[in-house]
């Protein structure tokens, strides 16, 4: 298997605090990797910098062997970054933030797909409400939709994607997330919750990397 | 009798329908009454000429515009007080019509001005005070239609209009205050005494201007309650009434 | 009254934590009212007739201009419902917050005003009654405003929206503002123009923050 | 025991949708109560109403025997409740924020009172940062700091409190519930995630009641 | 161009969703300048002279009320970070709002000034050249105050310095503007002005979207 990332002696500073330091970390096509550690020790720093959001105090992050800042628009063309905020505007509908959502990335995603992928994620009922009147999960499914429309995107990088879901649907993300990585792609997710997937899932504890 | 049977919509709804027609005929009839007093029984202006005549529109619009944000007041107060949803689809029916009339005072004042003044507008307070009412219509209208909760969009409607019901006298004198001290008398309207056939004519379209938009915001207002209470059994089963009338009228 | 000081003294910490804000809304004060001596050329005459008017236009403009933000974020992070929930009737909070917007863009605009009647080249005696009108009649431009904001919170378009509620009812204080100094100009009294302004202080004072309170509870339901 | 919290046929109505209907319920003092329920089935509707900070369509709630909107003021005086977001400004540090929601809920919270409860909540190191610097789960730490300020507050209604959370902080959390129902007190919560507690858990089904 | 577009469509299209935002802009920019009579008298001479003063000053003021959604919304639910994200360069995105921006309040107000100008009294040709001037001004106010949004954006204390910085480079606009409907009342040639406008346009739609860009990086790291 291609190695897809690949992170060296990273470091990562925020105001005065150093989060952490000399982490290393190697991921495989085809490879799920779930980052944990407590609050506040740096999972979603740690998520920003491998997406390329923020730039990190020392080390490097590579994709496909060149360091991400040299070729920052291939990069981000086989990127999915879904951060903790689920990227809605609260007057859009469900459809149109989707719809959205794929036009401004570049992805490719007509009506009916956009209308299928949203159907999948259990939607069907709220297509045509503005986002502000739906429930935490709703809102939630909304940004997972893009799932959905992005397996030509390789890496799949998710600041926990499990919280505000029901157990129906937890269980639904962790198969899409298990496809993926069949797929060929690789994921990268950071979750206080214990999910069962099928694909075997490497743990990175952030916090053994602290300063 | 219960006077508080009729702040039910549902026994309003029917009551509105009824009366409608009547008063629909009515201002017809008083219209058609008073431009013909106006335009050819009652004489020629000896300084304006022919323009004046525009004052049959323009002193109806003017008088209605005005009442009817006394009315929404009344209503809006009404509605917060008692907790009646009827008083709050009143409120919301009567806006248009204000707006409506507001704009035609304006517009008619505003042609009449051209040849008497020589200029389409001035600063003068009854000018004035007429274009910051039009825009609390606008205001009342635009906020309680960008509001999707209607319950929200009902009081919130309410409060405005109460608040600017208690501003508009106010706004009024203020105005009217403010003209005064800088402009003196420069522009004044030309008050020949009017003729008692004109009077007569001013005072026929004034109740046709009522009796319109009597008819108009109970229309309206049946158009609310139908929407608003589509959920209650009896909308339901009217709405598909008249869903069905519509396609035999429409078929045929 | 607990909640009265907990919410002043949280609002002007965050008023001074965001100190950007009133300097932009101080400048833009301070700039339109610097802008009409170009537009009308720079005789002192004309310009001391129309400095009032344009300074009190300005205040007007100026505190419009915070408007949208006195309840938004509150509103967004949950605050608000938070305050609804407290023991203490919301006519108290919400009292404390008009207080602290008038503390935070009105009273700034009253402090300034001698400088800008200075620039008008009004007498010194003109300058201390707009100086005067100002610090009467922009409370009332808060306590109105926050009614429009809060009618308006959460809606689309909210900016404008509360303009076109607001504006229309500033327009008396605007012409007794305005027309104190004129007055004085003229050698009238002044005192009828100024207790009108105090007086409408007082009533608004009176009744916007129950309007206010409504209108919060209807937009947090 | 004493009956705390008495709901009848309660109804509530969101835009076009009926969420549930003849949703009845009662709560004494001591008890432990978890609703449950699918994605945007109606849990934080119903826990607002309870709340009294919306109006149900039909049906009562009543507050230690009488309806809570003829005691607006001595039924919030008793009650806590924590909604979704956090009720943090981003701009204050925590300490800030916690003194001011306290102080304007009418809580006495002495300064060193919040620290203290800041303290136990874990946010020692995060004292003087403003809010928007925080971690996800350091933020809601800050809201749930206030648990440890409010134990005179009878009735604790808490809109899915563990999100967010880390396992330690969830265990944690837990063991103040239970504290505050060994006390006397009563709590309703909302969560997707199981977490176990000392005190027996009732749970309230929202589905099971949908119209 | 797919992301310009995208942006683009979707600004519009949340302009547009308020439903009675076409009537409340209208009203917005003519009680802005109807407030200026009940400040500096009614005589038809003074609001002549004042009139394109003041119709800069309502375009001044549109586009700062709208300023602080610009950005600020999509930067607090995270759309910002996604078009961050996108492959395409920011420029591109960015200058997609502010063509949003400046067709939603901008635009309206060129529309619109005509009828001002018959309000103010303005003749024909005045009132043209206030139009000419307004649609080669707005489109720098909107790239000036972009970049005042993007950099005040979450920021604090720093930010106040630089929203100072956008605000004063607004003044020559208005100078420009304003002037040039003076120097045609004047009889005076008013391509200067003009060109100078349409030259400060060009300018800062060369280099306002990159500074704006940039701004935005820094805020969303
Ligand atoms: C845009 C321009 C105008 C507006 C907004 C306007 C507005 C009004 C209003 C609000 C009234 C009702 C006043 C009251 O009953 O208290 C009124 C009445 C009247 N207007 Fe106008 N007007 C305009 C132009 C004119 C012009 C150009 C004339 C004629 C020279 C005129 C002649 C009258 C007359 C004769 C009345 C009836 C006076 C009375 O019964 O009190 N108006 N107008
Ligand atoms: N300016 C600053 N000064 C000091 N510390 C900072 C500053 N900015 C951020 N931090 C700290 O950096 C950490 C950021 O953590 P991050 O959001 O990456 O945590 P996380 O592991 O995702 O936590 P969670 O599980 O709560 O989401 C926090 O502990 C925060 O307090
Ligand atoms: N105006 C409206 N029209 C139709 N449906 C609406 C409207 N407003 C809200 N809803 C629906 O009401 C429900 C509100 O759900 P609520 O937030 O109570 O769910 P929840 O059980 O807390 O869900 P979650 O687990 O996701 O937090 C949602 O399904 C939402 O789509
Ligand atoms: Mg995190
Ligand atoms: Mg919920």
């Amino acid at each position: 298997m291609p190695v897809m990332l690949d992170v060296d002696q990273l470091s990562c500073q925020r105001g005065e605090r150093l989060l952490f330091r000399r982490l290393g970390l190697t991921l495989s096509a085809g490879e799920l990797l779930r980052v944990t550690g407590a609050n506040g020790t740096g999972k979603t720093s740690l998520l920003r910098l491998l997406a390329g959001l923020s730039y990190p105090a020392a080390g490097s992050v590579r994709f496909l062997s060149s360091p991400i800042l040299q070729q920052r628009e291939s990069f981000h063309a086989s990127l999915l970054y879904l951060g903790h905020a689920p990227a809605l505007n609260e007057l859009l509908t469900p459809l149109e933030n989707l719809r959205f959502a794929c036009a401004s990335a570049g992805d490719a995603a007509s009506k009916t797909a956009c209308l299928a992928a949203l159907d999948r994620i259990g939607l069907q009922g709220q297509i045509d409400l503005p986002c502000s009147v739906l429930s935490q999960g709703q809102r939630r499914r909304v940004g997972l939709a893009r799932l959905f429309l992005a397996s030509r995107r390789k890496l799949w990088i998710l600041d926990e994607p499990f919280t505000a879901l029901d157990t129906h649907a937890i269980s639904e993300l962790a198969a899409t997330l298990d496809a993926h990585c069949t797929a060929g792609g690789a994921v990268i997710f950071s979750s206080h919750q214990d999910v069962s997937f099928r694909t075997p899932q490497r743990t990175l504890d952030v916090e053994s990397f602290a300063a | 009798m219960n006077i508080f049977r009729f702040s039910s919509p549902q026994t309003f709804y029917p009551l509105a329908g009824k009366l409608i027609p009547v008063f629909g005929s009515l201002a017809a009839l008083f219209c058609a009454f008073g431009l013909y007093l106006g335009f050819f029984v009652a004489p020629t202006d000896a300084v304006q000429g022919e323009v004046y005549r525009i004052i049959y529109l323009h002193v109806a619009a003017a008088w209605m515009s005005m009442f009817i944000y006394l009315v929404m007041a009344f209503w809006s107060a009404i509605g917060l007080g008692l907790g009646t949803r009827l008083s709050f689809y009143m409120t919301q029916a009567l806006a248009p019509t204000g707006a409506l009339f507001c704009f035609i005072a304006l517009w008619s004042g505003a042609l009449w001005g051209r040849p008497t003044w020589g200029a389409y507008w001035v600063w003068d307070a009854r000018l004035t005070s007429q274009l910051l009412l039009l825009f609390l219509y606008f205001g009342f209208i635009a906020l309680t239609r960008s509001i999707e909760d209607p319950r929200r969009a009902d009081k919130a409607g309410a409060i405005l209009a109460l608040v600017g019901a208690v501003n508009v006298p106010i706004i009024h004198f203020s105005v009217k205050w403010w003209s005064t001290l800088h402009q003196g008398a420069s522009v004044s309207m030309t008050r020949s005494s009017l003729a008692s056939s004109m009077l007569i004519a001013m005072l026929v379209m004034a109740f046709a201007a009522w009796f319109y938009s009597i008819a108009v915001t109970l229309a309206r207002a049946r158009r609310i309650i139908l929407e608003r209470e589509r959920h209650t059994d009896w909308a339901a089963a009217e709405i598909a009434r008249l869903g069905r009338e519509l396609s035999v009228t429409g078929s045929r | 009254m607990k909640t009265f000081f907990a919410v002043l003294h949280r609002d002007l910490l965050l008023a001074w934590r965001a100190r950007s804000d009133l300097l932009v809304a101080l400048s833009f004060f301070v700039i339109v009212a610097s802008l009409f001596p170009f537009g009308v050329g720079a005789e002192p005459e004309q310009l001391r007739a129309i400095g009032p008017g344009v300074v009190w236009v300005a205040a007007l403009l100026a505190s419009l201009l915070a408007l949208p933000r006195l309840f938004a974020q509150d509103f967004d992070n949950g605050v608000l419902e938070q305050l609804l929930l407290s023991p203490e009737p919301p006519v108290i909070w919400v009292s404390a917050k008009i207080l602290a917007h008038w503390l935070t863009t009105g009273l700034p605009l009253v402090l300034i005003a001698p400088v800008l009647g200075l620039m008008y080249q009004l007498e010194p005696g003109a300058s201390g009654i707009l100086t005067l009108s100002l610090a009467l009649g922009t409370p009332v431009l808060s306590l109105l405003g926050a009614i429009g904001a809060a009618l308006t919170l959460g809606l689309r378009g909210a900016g404008s929206l509360l303009a076109l509620l607001v504006l229309p009812l500033c327009v008396p204080v605007l012409v007794f503002g305005a027309g104190a100094v004129d007055a004085w100009a003229g050698g009238m009294p002044v005192t009828a123009h100024l207790s009108l302004l105090g007086g409408g202080s007082l009533a608004a004072l009176a009744l916007a923050p129950f309007a206010c309170a409504a209108a919060l509870r209807l937009a947090c339901e």
